[in-house]
């Protein structure tokens, strides 16, 4: 925990009428790490992500991103700031091609369009979109080419830190391979810290470094992955109590 | 000869153009109780949908009582004797808990049944008699998730389909609910297909287990021989 | 930079230079050019209608709240100040959007969008509409006749069809610097996922507002241009139903298709003009009842609008041009 | 990837020079086509009229633009049908225009639609594709003055149907109205109900004025009100609404709580026959209401609609269909025979319009045998002509039955008839009642 | 002058009346938004259809506009679910910018089929055994305006009973609430869609017989109706008659005031505005839940 911490996040809490999505969280991000956020269904990890990147308003206590206070602001103002993230229900941009999808994330930081473009056209052909795909409408893609695009679209922006929630949800497994490719070479060749939301544990357990799990609302443990994953209150988290 | 109540033969199924399913097979047979374990995302609200018919079949067969229920509508497998409890409840929040019970027994044949229904709902769910009048978005969670076995069991349906009952249910509440589908089996003599992430508790009251994975049936058995079984856990942790 | 100049300027050169041919071809019949001027006015409105509805995805129907305030306005200041409306329409175009700023800044603040968005402009058609009525009472002002440059009032059609065929330039050239610009990209995002927009950085009120004061000042600048083609304006000038039949053109073009767009405006100028002309006298409303059908056929079975067809034919040309790029 | 990208911007350098290249010559273009646009337009104007040494002039062609289309429809179809009806009787009874060798007029029609825009191109229209050598229309004030833009452009002579006071005030030199204007409805309504009161020692305390806010329903109303001021009487209650007006619910409260003895009512059409019923249906007795402006109370159509709510309602009109002239009771029963009902004001004033335009014709043969149908001459056949019900047919159609054009085209004696509904029936009363009628003042 | 305080109350009745006929004017398009979640923006012209329909029949059976009614009705349920299977169910679940052009297109249609068959004359039935006025000393009462404003009453709560309180209100309500759901529930959807839409606008083809008895039809009388039931279902939210109920007669009152203390010709400028402020405070409406 020397290393440098890039996020914060203080005694989170977040009610939804009377569910308790998130309950005291507290965690940090270390820069450079691939961050699992685990737990099962209603655990409140996408909860977690959508109180950092501002879609939601927490209910108590503190984000921090690089020692700066930014709990409650704008969804824009947090990616300004340098925190991206895909979601879970893939939100493409049908009517635009996905070149242009892409090109709206890099403007983030540029003003010139070609510029925007030509770096668009660098992360999409390295997170491996085919420039043939480059003027196809989104509406006609794959579901693989949309989660990569989404992906595509939230390194344009050129975060410090990106959450990935789900990405590879509904992916077959051999898809699911080449997404955990793409994911570590995000990580290790462009330096993007990343919290990785996910279920699809042979794919999150392969790609963190270190992996915490949420339950019920609360922070249940954290650790390496292995450890992780033999810690018995994860796996009654997982597999249930033992039988009353 | 065993009776197979449904059956899903190689199912391939999705939504849109998206497929989810790839190749599940799977049997119930009539009185047992069926558990559908695996971790999130691997397909199993996926398959309960495709039973009642709410995805996109691409390929496969879904007989039911014998005959192949593709084609069939929705509302018409209700009919049929299939009943789903959604994941997330599904109750009709705006609508009295009553109103709610009614409902489940829309169709005509349950109609005719509505009070002897009524009778064994609140039998079994003797709060849900409490709260009839009230409005069902005010009950707690422990409450609705009765409120949406309820509403199903209104349909008098052969085989009910459960999606994560004990989602963000508290620990005490969630032994009850699976006392009560083990009551549900044998007293009122209904077919379970359950699934669920208590996986232990699941496994502990059903005859039959299948893991899935990315879409997949990875594993299947009796249940008293997955409990202990290594393979399940990996199927969850990986490691 | 320079480069991409071409790709915004020359179509809207190609349509100043085809359009300046119309009235030799047509031997300045002034039926014609009355007509081609019309019809040049309703397609700039409408391409500007396309910057908040086709880009941004926001359903205005306010379109002549603000041709109608920033018409007035220049032709008042005319008439009464003596002021040329070549200082009148900039202050128009200034006015009207001093107006979409105060409407638009609420709406956007608090998240209205969808159907209550389209229902809110609607509004503020009838409300100005009536609230013209109490400040300029339910007469007529008739333009006096005063010709010349400087009053942009003529005689005959032609100057005025030239003078509109330049906006309408402006307006194609702005359509696409745009959809090429950063701005362009952002409204196209938000119209087809405001949340996921928001996440990659865009400040979605920002740039919705943005388009919505470029549409009303561009209108309250033709707003001149309107009325002196129509030699009066009233209370009537908000009109509701035009409004409204500026967006339809803007969905019959396809969203965002500038090329769609200005298409739909000229085809269904044309068609409405020939249907009332050769059809009017003999079954009345004949054309508005095609128009009906035509759009709800769109609306089921090409809710793309004319933008394939059209966007096919502009490539074509262009590789004809430019000798087949992509 | 690098080859093709320098190959761009070598392309694009070329490129701003072609771009540069086009401007200048659009601008060059531009103005050229600036310079040479002016000067052909008054040139082409007289080389499409025939001008040959002697004229055999087979027809003469009457355009006609009114609103066909919208919710003016109802007045521009009637319009035209009367029109039609007229020509008929012209060519067929009348042998045409003697003056002009039995020339027959033949009628262009044109829809004005319902707004100014499309009523310039109506007008653009007709004139491209036939060049009328008189042009009638466009019943709606803004119409009109669209069409009349174009018309005075071509010199064209346009009989205006519209009433509306300024269309005679700008100044323009080809426009002419037989009809009143609109102010002279309000006025006569005025008149006509202060010497009722005189006559019958009835004592006028309050007075509503109600009307739509259209530039017509208002400038007929100031007419009401600066006569009435001009008599001493103040209006208690001014109180406009919109002729789209679905309920007049509030109104009706409104005139209970000012119990008027007089309402002076300017309706345009479809609010008339909501206010009359309204009224009947509210049970307030108001000593008498008199409509102005023409087509609200007194149409075959609104006392069909409105059956007995209008009994005894007044209204001025630019047309007396019960006049007792020779000529206006035949047309009369032709146009009943032909459309199966009796004409209203939008008929009328087409019928003394276009027999004045026919008798100016004629004049203008009498006048100028060599060129006849030139403007300027068709203009000073029309000023010229003083015609009473003695030496003319289009004044037997007049309510006043004087027509005589002063220099910007306005009628002299331009004057409306007052009608009442009695038993159902439309009757003249005023400014003489026709045979075996008497007004009914006020209503009982 | 001063208006006086009879004034007032008078007009505050007289909004009151207009009020109740609007909500049944706006149940339908409620209906038909808040369970299908279709734009209609043609609901307005489906009322001067059955104005120009009950013009016909009042007057040619010689009887009472709001009794034609017992035609209306069921022929407007017929055309409402011809119109649903033909163009409606097509663009189901589609953008609002398709639905409004599709609506729109159908108001332009029957706008100028009206103007077609009809000519823009205004068309008023001239049977009717309730014009007339009670008098109550402070206020005057119109019979047929009253007698609009209970039966529209009467047929809104008929609704809210039929809603409530049989099989079929409670599929709709529960497919209101969730299609998915209430498939699951054994209820054909597609079926309730259909019903749903007929009953929309049959409820507009009743609103007509009753607006018959005091108002008139023309071709553009829909225009009038079809953004003013708009705001009302936008100030009421779709929760539920009693907001729909409270936001038409807020309208109508609204409205009338401004009739009789600024002047008819401004009547629409107030509640519009208030629709626009309200929006931006309360987006889900003035009465809607959540």
């Amino acid at each position: 925990m020397s290393d440098a911490v890039l996020l914060e996040v203080v005694n989170l809490s977040k009610r939804f009428g009377g569910i308790t999505a998130l309950n005291n969280v507290s965690m940090r991000i270390t820069k450079g790490e691939i961050l699992g956020i685990i737990g099962p269904n209603g655990a409140g990890k996408t909860t977690l992500v959508n109180c950092v990147t501002g879609i939601y308003k927490p209910d108590g206590g503190k984000v921090l991103f690089l020692g700066e206070d930014i709990t409650g602001r704008q969804p824009h103002f947090i990616a300004l700031k340098g925190i991206a993230r895909t979601w879970q229900k893939i939100r493409p941009f049908y009517n635009m091609t996905v070149i242009e999808a892409v090109t709206a994330g890099a403007l983030l930081r540029t003003k010139d369009v070609l510029k925007a473009r030509e770096e668009a056209a660098e992360i999409l052909e390295f997170v491996g979109i085919p420039r043939s795909k480059f003027e196809v409408l989104g509406k006609n893609i794959a579901l693989i080419e949309h989660k990569l695009v989404d992906l595509a679209r939230a390194i344009a922006t050129k975060p410090k830190l990106l959450f990935l929630d789900e990405v590879v949800a509904g992916l077959r497994p051999h898809e699911v391979d080449v997404i955990a490719d793409v994911v570590k070479k995000v990580n290790r060749e462009m330096g993007i810290t990343l919290g990785v939301i996910e279920h699809v544990m042979r794919f999150v357990m392969n790609i963190s470094d270190r992996i915490v799990v949420l339950h019920e609302g609360r922070l249940l443990t954290q650790g390496k992955p292995a450890e992780v994953a033999r810690d018995p209150l994860v796996v009654e988290a997982y597999l249930g109590t033992k039988p009353v | 000869m065993r009776n197979a109540l449904l059956e899903l033969i190689n199912v391939e199924a999705g939504y849109g153009v998206f497929r989810v399913l790839h190749d599940v097979s799977l049997r119930v047979d009539k009185g047992e109780i069926v558990a559908l374990v695996g971790p999130n995302g691997a397909g199993k609200t996926t398959t309960l949908k495709t039973i009642v018919g709410l995805t996109n079949l691409f390929k496969g067969e879904i007989m039911f009582e014998g005959s192949r229920i593709n084609d069939v509508p929705t509302y018409n497998r209700i009919k049929k004797g299939l009943a789903l409890v959604p994941e997330g409840r599904g109750i009709f929040a705006p609508l009295t808990v009553l109103e709610n019970l009614y409902l489940g027994a829309y169709h005509e044949e349950a109609r005719q049944k509505l009070s002897d229904s009524l009778e064994m709902v609140f039998t079994i769910f003797p709060k849900l008699k409490e709260r009839k009048n009230q409005i069902a978005g005010t009950l707690s969670g422990g409450e609705s998730q009765m409120l949406a076995i309820g509403r199903a069991l209104m349909s008098r349906p052969k085989i009910l389909l459960l999606d994560e009952p004990s989602l963000g249910l508290a620990p005490k509440i969630v032994s009850e609910l699976f006392q009560i589908f083990k009551g549900l089996n044998e007293e009122w003599k209904v077919t379970l297909l359950l699934v669920e992430q208590h996986v232990k508790n699941s496994l502990e009251i059903s005859h039959r287990a299948y893991v899935m994975e990315s879409g997949k049936i990875v594993l299947e058995g009796e249940s008293s021989a997955l409990v202990n079984d290594e393979r399940l856990r990996k199927a969850y942790l990986i490691i | 930079m320079r480069a991409r100049i071409s790709s915004f300027v020359l179509p809207a050169l190609i349509v100043v230079v085809a359009g300046a041919t119309v009235p030799f071809l047509v031997g300045f019949n002034q039926y014609y050019v009355l007509l081609a001027l019309q019809s040049v006015i309703i397609a700039s409105i409408a391409l500007a209608w396309n910057i908040i509805g086709g880009y941004a995805g926001q359903l205005d129907l306010a379109s002549f709240a603000y041709v109608g305030l920033g018409g007035i306005l220049a032709t008042t200041l005319m008439t009464e100040y003596n002021i040329t409306p070549w200082v009148g329409m900039f202050l128009g175009a200034g006015v009207s959007a001093t107006l979409a700023f105060f409407i638009g800044y609420p709406l956007f603040r608090f998240g209205v969008k969808g159907v209550w968005y389209a229902l809110s402009t609607a509004a503020l058609v009838v409300i100005l509409h009536e609230v013209s009525i109490m400040v300029l009472g339910s007469f007529d002002y008739y333009i006096p006749f005063v010709e010349g440059w400087y009053y942009l009032r003529f005689r005959t059609w032609e100057n005025l069809y030239y003078f509109s065929l330049i906006i309408l330039a402006f307006v194609i050239s702005l359509n696409l610097y745009i959809s090429r610009s950063k701005v362009g990209y952002y409204l196209k995002a938000i119209r087809e996922d405001e949340v996921a927009a928001e996440a990659v950085g865009i400040d979605i009120r920002k740039y919705k507002l943005l388009a919505l004061m470029t549409y009303a000042s561009i209108l309250g600048f033709i707003g001149y241009i309107y009325i002196v083609s129509q030699r009066t304006f009233s209370y009537k000038t908000f009109d509701s139903s035009l409004s409204v039949y500026i967006a339809i053109i803007g969905i019959v073009g396809g969203l965002g298709s500038v090329s769609g767009t200005f298409t739909a405006a000229l085809i269904l100028k044309v068609v409405e003009e020939y249907l009332r002309g050769y059809l009017g006298g003999v079954l009345p409303g004949l054309h508005l009842l095609l128009f009906g059908v035509l759009l709800i056929t769109v609306g089921i079975l090409r809710p793309e609008g004319l933008s394939t067809l059209t966007d096919a034919l502009v490539k074509k040309v262009k590789a004809r041009i430019w000798g087949g790029a992509p | 990837m690098m080859s093709k990208r320098s190959f761009k911007k070598a392309i694009s350098k070329t490129m701003s020079l072609v771009i540069g290249l086009i401007i200048v010559i659009a601008v060059v273009a531009g103005v050229l086509i600036y310079m040479t646009s002016l000067p052909p337009t008054p040139t082409t104007t007289p080389t499409t009229t025939p001008t040959t040494t002697k004229p055999t002039i087979e027809k003469v062609k009457i355009g006609i633009i009114e609103p066909l289309t919208g919710r003016y429809a109802v007045f521009g179809q009637e319009a035209v049908d009367a029109a039609r009806l007229l020509v008929d009787i012209i060519n067929n009874e009348l042998g045409g225009v003697r003056s002009l060798g039995g020339a027959k007029l033949e009628l262009y029609v044109e829809d004005a639609g319902t707004d100014p825009s499309s009523a310039a191109l109506a007008a653009e229209r007709l004139i491209s594709n036939y060049r009328p050598h008189v042009i009638l229309g466009a019943y709606i004030s803004r119409l009109t003055a669209a069409v009349a833009e174009v018309t005075e452009r071509e010199k064209i002579p346009l009989v205006m149907d519209a009433l509306v006071d300024w269309l005679t005030e700008r100044g323009w030199n080809y426009v002419f109205r037989i009809a009143p204007r609109a102010s002279a409805h309000g006025k006569a309504a005025v008149d006509f109900v202060l010497e009722m009161a005189r006559k019958t020692n009835v004592t006028i305390r309050t007075v509503v004025v109600l009307h739509e806010d259209s530039i017509f329903g208002t400038t007929v109303a100031n007419g009401v009100r600066s006569e009435l001021i001009a008599n001493g009487v103040i209006p208690n209650e001014t109180i406009t609404y919109a002729y789209t007006i679905t309920d007049f619910g509030p109104i009706i409260s409104k005139i209970r709580d000012l119990n008027p003895d007089v309402i002076f009512s300017v309706p345009y059409f479809s609010d008339g026959i909501l206010f009359a019923k309204a009224l009947q249906a509210s049970g307030i007795k108001v000593k008498f209401i008199a409509g102005a402006g023409g087509c609200g109370y007194t149409d075959p159509d609104s006392i069909r609609e409105a059956g007995e709510a209008v009994e005894y309602f007044t209204n001025t009109y630019s047309y007396n269909p019960a006049r007792q002239t020779e000529w206006n009771k035949r047309i009369v029963q032709e146009f009943q025979q032909k459309y199966g009902k009796l004409p209203t004001e939008a008929a009328g004033i087409i019928f003394y319009s276009l027999m004045f335009v026919y008798e100016g014709l004629e004049k203008a043969g009498q006048m100028f045998p060599e060129n006849p149908l030139n403007p300027d001459n068709l203009k000073a056949a029309f000023l010229s002509l003083d015609l009473n019900d003695s030496n003319s047919k289009a004044a037997q159609l007049y309510p006043t039955g004087k027509i005589k054009l002063a220099p910007n085209g306005e009628n002299l004696y331009g004057g409306t008839a007052i009608l009442q509904v009695i038993g159902g029936q439309p009757k003249v009363i005023w400014p003489e009642a026709e045979a075996g009628v008497t007004p009914v003042f006020p209503r009982p | 002058m001063l208006p006086s305080s009879n004034l007032i109350l008078q007009s505050v009745l007289d909004g009151v009346f207009l009020g109740f006929l609007y909500s049944l004017m706006a149940l339908g398009l409620s209906l038909v938004f808040g369970v299908m979640g279709i734009i209609n923006f043609a609901h307005g012209d489906f009322i001067m259809l059955g104005s120009y329909l009950v013009w016909i029949l009042a007057n040619s059976l010689r009887s009472d506009p709001s009794l034609m009614s017992v035609i209306t009705v069921p022929l407007f349920f017929t055309i409402g679910a011809a119109i649903y299977v033909a163009i409606i169910r097509p663009v189901l679940g589609k953008e609002p910018l398709i639905q409004i052009a599709v609506t729109v297109g159908v108001g332009y249609v029957l706008q100028n089929l009206a103007l077609m068959m009809f000519r823009a004359e205004p068309r008023a039935v001239q049977i009717s055994y309730l014009n007339f006025y009670v008098n109550l000393g402070l206020v005057s009462v119109h019979t047929a305006k009253l007698t609009s404003a209970l039966l529209s009453l009467f047929i809104v709560l008929g609704v809210h009973y039929l809603l409530t309180k049989t099989w079929v209100g409670l599929a709709i309500r529960a497919t209101a609430y969730d299609k998915e759901i209430a498939s699951l529930m054994g209820i054909n959807v597609g079926k309730i869609f259909l019903l749903v839409f007929g009953l929309g606008i049959s409820l507009t083809g009743l609103a007509a017989s009753l607006w018959m008895t005091f108002g008139q039809a023309d071709p553009y009388i829909g225009s009038s109706f079809g953004l003013l039931t708009w705001v009302i279902i936008a100030l009421g939210g779709l929760g539920g008659v009693s907001g729909l109920l409270a936001s038409s007669i807020i309208v109508g009152v609204i409205q009338s005031l401004t009739m009789t203390l600024v002047s008819p010709s401004v009547s629409l400028a107030i509640p519009y505005i208030v629709f626009i402020i309200v929006l931006w405070f309360r987006p889900q409406g003035l009465f809607g839940k959540g």
